[in-house]
């Protein structure tokens, strides 16, 4: 069994192969195959399409371009506007030949949004490519669980073993190794990853066929490197693996979310683009990558190693102030990566990205990474830098996790609130590993919430599906009787991710309750247990808007009127499966942590059996506290938006209320100061270099330049042209000269 | 004498005379068959030495040591008090084969992606190749006043090459970077009679052979309008002048951007490519090597300038429109590295060498990452350039729907470019960066700060150019054809290469550079500071 | 009053500064000239001063600036035909000898 | 010692030999013009001819311990003036063959004018070896009137231009008026000289002033005899203040007759200059502060010349602000030896860039008569797009100009480098005077680049393909050939002036 850990590089190998046949094979191959059907289908249009023969050759082009391929029968042209499909590539022929490329657009954009627009399908390369992504995942899967399975009770490879690959570079007494190391956190962090991976690759089969079928090769070539930078993120023997895994993620990220590269349809005028959304992403994790590069460096001057085994020797004596320093430092990277207050603007607008996207990325692995970058440096974080360090993990983390809770309460995006359901969430798992004497709770709430988050997301993008993109939470309502094989998985992961007892959920979250108490930290007691319930109400809230409703089953938890204007459609089993698969370990993972079945987790994580086990939930009178605020969240929920007894803006019809409400909707108006920030610091620094460059630098060589050149046309006219100046100037320079000599000679000495 | 530097240095010139002497049609195949010789032949300065050693990475040598030599006397005087000797002293040890057959290949793909070059092709091709003669001998020239000769070569080319073929205002650019260029290799000029005379006085040999400068250093002070400084710092000062013109470091930058814009695709590559590359390799090879000391003492002027240039030149890419200048200025920010680099190297502090080691090998590598990285930033723009005459961001959007290759290689580049790891500019950056950090701390952390900027504006463009809906302008546009992706996926190729194994280029540098450090601390150690 | 040496010299001067004036200031190409045989005779007289009051030992020194004021006396009356043919020449051309208006060519 | 007659040994008439053939060619080419009628054997005469000067030179030179001295140490044929002489040698040949078209062209008797050409380069010839006050000014004139009335020579309107023959009326004119007054000035100086050293024998003189005399190095009529000559070689030599004819005439010359000037009267000045100076030993005159004043002349003249080259727009025009400019860097050379006297460093730097100079004048001027013969213009603006119409004589005339304007690695750069060397190495203030000629270098890039400039990249008023002759591509290819080879073969060039400065300074 050892050799799932000593070869453990084998789980990153096999997406990186399923990557490189993916784009350099099986791409190819497709976009080949494609452009051979585009220029027969091209060929199908002309002789069926019955366009005058002026057309230019360039629009015909152009529209056929459009619908990507022919679905020309008839014609059928009500002037700029488009009644059935048949009636697009006239139309936009016409207002290409008529009003120019404004009036097309407008069209296009039309065209795209019509709900019978001609998505095609996938070639058979492109399932194809699909098909190597998810067995080359599934490979990673099988190994990682073998992995696990290798670890449970082999306390010495739960400490930790590296694995050396090879030598990046060595200069003298320092060395950049690239070298994986497996311990008992890489490897649930690795089941967690490639779990979450597989079930989400296999589900974009169906979503992406219908959203992107053109990128489907491409999009699953982003999915295995994605998975591949995350397993080096978690292998990472030493800071500069780690970062290169960092890295690679956010790079994995911004390619991902900027993969739909056409504009959303716009809820409330607030939704950005999608590459914008990824620009965002990318540069705000950048900011954090700011510190956490500092934070390395920091740590690489004073030990002259990367590797995370090494520094804690070599940090001895060294001053604790600086290390505090280097750990917040390093710990900004992780504010970056799991979205953490102030940097967590970035998430919200992520979720542009395909909804698979949004469920791997951005609920369950990579937004992760931020933890389980503190995790993994957890000793330096608690025995080598003060108390601070922790401190600051905690709080950034408890505030985040009510701030954000604050927030997702008035969202009426669902795919916003679960964003922001998953910031609150990390806050969660930070504040667990700033209180905590080990990473257990953290890495614990981590795993649970991975699946119950992934859930979730792939249950909303079911419902997009259904609704063909309709994310307004205001336009659903009693999906849950349409759609009731995405409902009831989504229904438990609600139920978990509010803390109702015996869900994962509800283990892992009053484990970290409980240590804010342990460690005898009332403020973040009240955070944690307010953000409970917080949590509890809009979580319910989301659902009864989605699935619920007045008139539904059960007082309105089990459909009930929709308000959509779309027919909802059904989605393939490709979608509802794996969200099944995900509802077991939302429902069971968490006894993994329950002392009174056996679970310890914190033993395994820890790699120390005589770690004591997470105490027992049911035990501790003010657990109850915290069920009782969910249920009270819950109900509260139930009773707006289920029953709507209490009417939904009975609290945001005073004053108060209203301006708390504007000020929650728009997310404490973060993004706008950021982008003030951005417009008078960074732009305005920006302009008064280039002016700089500009006026002062090239002024002075202009200066010079025309100066030279203006002397010389003023000397010119010295030259008269008149011989006796000349003559003058020659006899008056002589007796200058000599009289210049005289005077020098006698009167300079 | 090998003759093989000789070869690489003159062969362009033969190959330039001889496009001169040939039918029209026949220059654009006779240069690539010329550079494609000498990019071969350069490969052998690697090949050669690594198969006689059998893979002994130290058989390159150092400045003293070098392992291919070419040498003749040339000028040799005594007259009077004067001992003037300029050897044709040719040599190349791991730094200079590391650039010259960087030369050969961006030489070569220039002369590949210069297909679009219609207008007087035949004097476009020679100038070209004269240009590689000039910058070859630059960088094997052993010699100090060889390396003057030659470092002025480049001048009358790529004034023409920009004059001629460039942009729109191609004129002002083109007397621009002239201007630049001519004030910069004269104040050099000065440096080197100083170095020279100065040396010489001191030890009783007149030579200006590297292999002299480098093993004895000028000692003294000198007193210039009644300030008395060094004499290193002084020559360094007068001969990084020079260098600091070509890098570009702030503020003799502004030449930079109006010719990277104004050149044509092929030679804003080269431009970027080698060009700015003989500034870093002049400071590296001569600064730091004959000046130690000089250079030490002014170690933490040039870290600040370098960290200002790279947050400077990011901060101006943010704000510019036209693509080509957001990459010239990016340039400007990538070069910044490689001063911080170099100034971590000898600046004070850091205990450990191998820190030291490690910044100036990153500087090192970032002139092989920028020089490969721009390429292709500028080839990409190029074949866009070509097809919509335009080269505003904002008038494009979405054309990766219709550029599909150019997008994907395009975007690769950015990401190299913003340091994205398991491409070169991350290992170049990353060595700067953690190397750096124990010699100047608060800059570096300052300069850190170029990561984000750095994505910033290249995401923004990609974002404004490339993403988001298709301008319908544009629909009608072609994606890259085959001949314009060569370059970019031979730089591609090489870029992820040297990413993932970035330690077959340090083996080539390690020999050169080691001995750097160990110069710079004993020179370091010597004066007491 | 004896005339010594410094007279001659003092006249050569003097000489020389008067040929130099009109040399400068007439307008006619041939007082120019004039002007300038003036200022070549202001040596020759320097010349023949210095080497009659030359105390040389030298071979020949009291006849050398004899011989000197020989050779500028020659080579200026062929320096004057030239100028004259020159002045000729112009005249022919231009119907005019003023120097101040033979400015055809400047800047 | 009581004046005997010492009658002439042959050996006077052995080191006279060269400019004696030189003599017979001059006369033979004139008489050459009354007889025959075909040009072209009138220049193949004259430059063929200069063979035989040319090979008693050589003769003499390599015969070993050859006598030096001659006319009672008037005149000498050391190493000095065998290097001036090969130099006036060559630009005789050079001129007479980029001048063959033009000549025929526009001169109404081209015997005439090869005929003054040879008397000029006879006198400049005897300049170089003349030891003695008397015989430098009779060469000197010598010198001079041919280029008197060479400058006039132009009877016929080149095409396009119709009033050149009177521009080069005027010029001659000038010229001569000018040369005359700057003669007196020379003359006054040297008459001054000679009443306060008693002598008008170099060594002599350089003896006198070493030995002392009233008044001593200080006396100011010393002070203004030094002065006075220089002035009178500065204008030769075109320095400032001291250039002002140098533009006009060179603009208003046949530009055979302007190529000459730059050269060769150039040359001549400088041989006698540094002749009277080092060799008479005047540079020690007023406690040494004489190489300040040299040295701000070489600043005012590089400078000046530079600068308002830059602004001008008649090529001939330009090269006269560019041979004032050149002139400036020789006298940085120039300042240093009279820095430091006794060291030949100086000498064989300006001796060096002297060569080249010439060399590679003769290229450029060369193009340019090429141009105007072809297309009868000398404005400058007329030579965008040359590169088009003639590559071969565009591509000349830009090396000829990169390497004037220093750009390595051709000669002129090499030329550059080494004269400022020779400065630099002495020390004290002399390195502020190369970076001030540094920054010259730079400057003066504006317009020979400028020239390139309109040459290569700027589009041809029209298509046509420029016609050049044989004679004047010889010339060019002659120049550029000779330019490359003193690139390469530096060393031997670098020996050449090396001995020669050795030579006037033992």
């Amino acid at each position: 069994m050892d050799i799932f850990v000593r070869d453990i590089w084998v789980i990153p190998l096999l997406p990186l192969i399923a990557l490189v046949l993916n784009l350099f094979l099986i791409r190819p191959l497709d976009v080949a195959y494609r452009d051979r059907a585009a220029s027969h289908a091209g060929a199908a249009h002309d002789s069926h399409a019955d366009h005058s023969e002026h057309s230019s050759s360039e629009a015909h082009y152009t529209a056929e371009e459009l619908i990507e391929s022919s679905y020309v029968s008839a014609i059928d042209t009500v002037d700029g506007h488009i009644d059935t499909p048949a009636a697009m590539p006239h139309a936009l022929q016409t207002a290409q030949q008529t009003s120019g490329g404004k009036q097309a657009v407008a069209l296009m954009r039309q065209w795209e949004q019509h709900p019978e627009h001609p998505h095609g399908q996938p070639t058979v390369y492109a399932r194809l490519a699909g098909f190597v992504g998810i067995a080359g995942m599934f490979g990673s899967f099988a190994w990682a669980i073998g992995a696990l399975f290798a670890m449970f009770g082999n306390t010495a490879l739960q400490k930790g073993i590296t694995i050396p690959l090879y030598n990046w570079l060595t200069f003298g007494s320092i060395s950049y190794h690239v070298n994986f190391y497996a311990d008992s956190l890489t490897v649930v962090m690795l089941v967690v990853v490639t779990a979450v991976s597989l079930l989400v690759q296999f589900y974009s089969q169906e979503y992406i066929e219908s959203e992107e079928p053109r990128g489907y090769a491409r999009f699953f070539a982003w999915l295995s490197l994605f998975a591949i930078s995350m397993m080096i993120l978690t292998l990472s023997a030493n800071f500069l693996m780690i970062f290169i895994g960092w890295e690679l993620v956010g790079v994995s990220s911004y390619l991902l979310i900027g993969f739909l590269g056409k504009d959303a349809p716009k809820i409330d005028g607030g939704r950005p683009s999608p590459s914008a959304a990824a620009l965002k992403a990318f540069v705000t994790n950048r900011v954090g990558d700011f510190g956490f590069l500092i934070g390395i460096m920091i740590l690489f001057a004073q030990t002259g190693t990367f590797t995370f085994t090494e520094i804690p020797q070599k940090l001895q004596g060294t001053d604790v102030t600086l290390i505090t320093a280097a750990m917040i430092l390093v710990f900004c990277g992780a504010v970056g990566k799991s979205a953490q207050f102030p940097l967590h603007v970035w998430l919200p607008d992520a979720m542009e990205g395909p909804t698979p996207v949004s469920a791997l990325i951005h609920a369950a692995t990579m937004v992760a990474a931020g933890v389980y970058l503190v995790a993994r440096t957890f000793l330096l974080f608690h025995s080598f830098a003060g108390p601070q360090a922790a401190m600051v993990v905690a709080y950034t983390g408890g505030f985040t996790a009510l701030f954000a809770a604050l927030i997702a309460m008035v969202q009426v995006d669902l795919k916003r609130v679960l964003a922001y359901s998953t910031i609150s969430q990390l806050g969660y798992m930070f504040v667990g590993l700033g209180v905590a004497g080990t990473d257990g709770p953290g890495m614990f709430h981590l795993m649970t919430h991975a699946f119950f988050k992934a859930l979730l997301f792939l249950g909303s993008g079911g419902v997009l599906h259904a609704l063909s993109g309709q994310q307004n939470m205001r336009k659903m309502g009693g999906l849950a009787a349409k759609i009731p094989l995405v409902a009831f998985p989504v229904l438990l992961a609600t139920l978990s991710i509010s803390g109702v007892p015996f869900l994962s959920g509800f283990f892992s979250k009053d484990e970290i309750i409980a240590q804010t108490l342990a460690h005898g930290d009332i403020a973040l007691y009240v955070i944690t247990v307010l953000t409970a319930f917080l949590t509890a109400f809009y979580m319910f809230r989301a659902w009864f808007l989605t699935f619920g409703g007045k008139g539904g089953a059960f007082g309105g938890l089990w459909g009930g009127k929709y308000r959509g204007d779309v027919h909802p459609h059904a989605p393939g089993m490709r979608i509802w499966l794996p969200l099944m698969l995900l509802a077991i370990p939302t429902v069971f993972a968490g006894y993994w942590g329950f002392a009174p079945l056996g679970g310890n987790f914190n033993a395994f994580i820890t790699g120390n059996p005589a770690a004591a086990p997470f105490d027992n939930p049911f035990v501790d009178p003010m657990t109850y506290v915290s069920i009782t605020l969910a249920f009270l969240g819950i109900g509260i929920a139930w009773l707006m938006y289920g029953m709507e007894v209490i009417p939904a803006d009975a609290l945001t019809r005073n004053p108060i209320g209203k301006g708390l409400h504007a000020l929650f909707f728009n997310k404490f108006y973060v993004d706008e100061l950021y982008m003030a920030l951005i417009r008078f610091g960074i732009f305005l620094f920006a302009k008064i270099a280039v002016s700089f460059d500009k006026y002062v630098i090239d002024g002075i060589i202009n200066g010079i330049g025309s100066g030279v050149l203006g002397i010389g046309r003023g000397l010119r006219k010295a030259e008269t042209g008149r011989l006796q100046n000349y003559g003058a100037a020659f006899f008056g320079g002589a007796l200058i000269i000599a009289a210049a000599f005289i005077a020098v000679v006698y009167f300079g000495k | 004498m090998s003759w093989l530097l000789t070869i690489l240095v003159f062969l362009p010139t033969v190959g330039a005379l001889a496009v001169m002497a040939a039918p029209r049609g026949l220059s654009r195949w006779l240069s690539a068959v010329f550079t494609g010789v000498v990019f071969l032949l350069s490969t052998w300065l690697y090949i050669g030495p690594m198969i006689s050693s059998g893979g002994n990475a130290a058989v390159f040598g150092n400045v003293s040591h070098p392992y291919w030599v070419d040498q003749a006397p040339w000028i040799n005087v005594a007259i009077g008090s004067l001992q003037l000797k300029i050897d044709y002293h040719l040599g190349a040890d791991g730094l200079s084969i590391f650039m010259l057959i960087l030369n050969a290949l961006l030489t070569f793909l220039a002369v590949l992606g210069s297909g679009n070059i219609s207008k007087r092709q035949r004097e476009y091709m020679a100038l070209l190749l004269l240009l590689e003669t000039g910058v070859m001998g630059v960088f094997c020239a052993f010699d100090l006043y060889l390396f003057w000769l030659f470092w002025e070569i480049e001048l009358i080319p790529m004034f023409l090459l920009i004059a001629v073929w460039g942009g729109q205002r191609r004129e002002y650019a083109a007397w621009k970077f002239v201007i630049y260029t001519v004030l910069g290799s004269a104040v050099m000029l000065a440096g080197i009679l100083l170095l020279y005379f100065n040396l010489g006085s001191q030890t009783g040999v007149y030579s200006a052979s590297f292999n002299w400068l480098a093993t004895h250093h000028v000692s003294g002070n000198l007193t210039v309008l009644g300030l008395t400084m060094s004499s290193q710092l002084i020559i360094f000062l007068l001969i990084y002048t020079a260098f600091a013109i070509k890098l570009p470091m702030f503020p003799f930058h502004t030449w930079l951007p109006d010719a990277h814009t104004e050149a044509p695709t092929a030679v804003s590559v080269l431009l970027a490519g080698i060009l700015l590359k003989m500034g870093a390799y002049g400071l590296i090879r001569i600064c730091v090597d004959f000046m130690p000391s000089g250079a030490h003492q002014f170690a933490w002027p040039l870290a600040i300038l370098g960290v200002i240039n790279m947050v400077y030149g990011g901060l101006c890419s943010l704000v510019q429109s036209d693509m080509k200048k957001m990459i010239a200025y990016s340039s400007v920010s990538h070069m910044g590295y490689v001063i911080l680099g170099v100034a971590a190297a000898v600046g004070p502090g850091a205990t450990n060498p191998a820190f030291k080691e490690a910044a100036l090998t990153g500087a090192a590598l970032q002139m092989f990452t920028h020089g490969t990285i721009t390429a292709m930033l500028f080839f990409s723009v190029g074949v866009l350039y070509d097809r919509a005459h335009l080269r505003d961001i904002n008038a494009f959007g979405g054309l990766q729907a219709k550029m599909p290759r150019l997008t994907w290689i395009y975007s690769f580049a950015v990401l190299a470019s913003l340091g994205l790891p398991g491409l070169s500019g991350f290992v170049a950056e990353y060595l700067v960066y953690t190397g750096s950090f124990s010699t100047f701390p608060i800059l570096v952390g300052v300069a850190a700060f170029t990561v984000i900027i750095t994505a910033g504006y290249l995401l923004w463009m990609l974002k404004r150019s490339f993403f988001g809906p298709l301008n319908p302008k544009w629909n009608g546009i072609t994606d890259a054809s085959i001949l314009e992706m060569t370059p970019l996926i031979t730089l591609a190729v090489l870029v992820l290469f040297v990413g993932v194994f970035p330690q077959f280029m340090i083996n080539l540098l390690h020999p050169s550079l080691n001995n750097i450090i160990q110069t710079i601390s004993g020179a370091v150690t010597a004066s007491g500071r | 009053m004896l005339l010594t040496l410094n007279s001659f010299l003092i006249l050569g001067a003097v000489l020389f500064c008067i040929g130099l004036f009109g040399a400068l200031s007439k307008r006619n190409a041939v007082s120019v000239l004039m002007g300038i045989e003036i200022m070549l005779n202001a040596v020759n007289i320097t010349l023949v001063a210095f080497a009659s009051s030359s105390t040389g030992t030298a071979h020949g020194a009291r006849l050398t600036g004899q011989i000197f004021a020989i050779f500028i006396i020659t080579v200026a009356a062929a320096e004057a035909a030239v100028a004259l043919a020159m002045i000729i020449a112009i005249y022919r051309r231009r119907n005019s000898v003023d120097v101040s208006e033979i400015n055809m060519m400047k800047w | 010692m009581s004046p005997t007659l010492i009658p002439l040994s042959s050996n006077d008439m052995w080191i006279l030999s060269p400019e004696i053939a030189m003599t017979a060619l001059a006369l033979l080419v004139l008489s050459l013009d009354f007889l025959i009628k075909r040009r072209e054997i009138i220049a193949f005469v004259s430059v063929f001819g200069l063979a035989v000067p040319a090979g008693l030179l050589a003769w003499i030179e390599s015969t070993p311990n050859h006598p030096v001295y001659g006319f009672y140490g008037m005149y000498t044929i050391d190493n000095y003036a065998i290097f001036f002489d090969f130099l006036f040698l060559l630009i005789g040949a050079g001129v007479v063959m980029a001048s063959y078209d033009f000549v025929q062209r526009y001169m109404r008797s081209s015997g005439e004018f090869y005929a003054l050409l040879l008397f000029s380069l006879l006198g400049a010839m005897l300049m170089a070896s003349s030891r003695e006050l008397i015989t430098v000014y009779i060469s000197l004139e010598l010198t001079s009137f041919p280029l008197y009335v060479m400058a006039g020579m132009l009877r016929k309107d080149i095409p396009n231009d119709n009033a050149s023959s009177v521009r080069s009326t005027e010029a001659s004119l000038k010229y001569v008026l000018l040369g005359a007054m700057s003669s007196a000035v020379l003359l006054y100086g040297m008459a001054l000289l000679y009443g306060i050293t008693g002598s008008t024998d170099l060594g002599e003189i350089a003896v006198a002033l070493q030995r002392g005399f009233s008044g001593g190095p200080n006396s100011i009529v010393l002070l203004v005899a030094d002065t006075f000559i220089f002035a009178g070689f500065g204008f030769k030599i075109s320095a400032v203040p001291f250039h002002m004819w140098a533009p006009d005439i060179y603009q208003g010359a046949p530009t055979p007759g302007t190529l000459f000037f730059s050269v060769a009267s150039k040359a001549a000045g400088f041989a006698a200059l540094i002749r009277v100076f080092a060799a008479g030993g005047l540079l020690n005159a007023g406690s040494f502060y004489l190489w300040g004043f040299i040295a701000i002349a070489a600043v005012a003249t590089m400078t000046l010349g530079n600068i308002v080259a830059i602004a001008q727009s008649d090529i001939k025009r330009m090269m006269a602000y560019s041979s004032i400019a050149q002139a400036g860097y020789i006298l940085v050379g120039f300042t240093a030896v009279a820095y430091q006297p006794s060291n030949q460093t100086g000498i064989s730097g300006m001796l060096v860039f002297l060569a080249v100079y010439v060399i590679t004048n003769i290229g450029a001027f060369a193009g340019i008569i090429a141009f105007a013969n072809a297309t009868g213009s000398e404005q400058l603006r007329d030579f965008d797009g040359l590169f088009r119409r003639s590559p071969a004589l565009a591509f000349g005339m830009i090396l000829c100009l990169m390497s004037l304007a220093g750009i390595p690695p051709l000669a002129g750069a090499l030329s550059k480098i080494y004269i400022f060397v020779t400065a630099w190495q002495e020390g004290g203030l002399l390195p502020w005077i190369v970076i001030i000629a540094l920054i010259n270098s730079v400057i003066s890039i504006a317009y020979y680049i400028g020239v390139a400039y309109r040459i290569f990249v700027k589009n041809p008023p029209r298509e046509d393909r420029l016609r050049v002759s044989a004679a004047i591509s010889f010339a060019l290819a002659v120049s550029v050939a000779g330019i490359i080879a003193a690139t390469i073969f530096f060393q031997p060039l670098l020996n050449f002036g090396v001995s020669g400065a050795q030579a006037l300074l033992k």
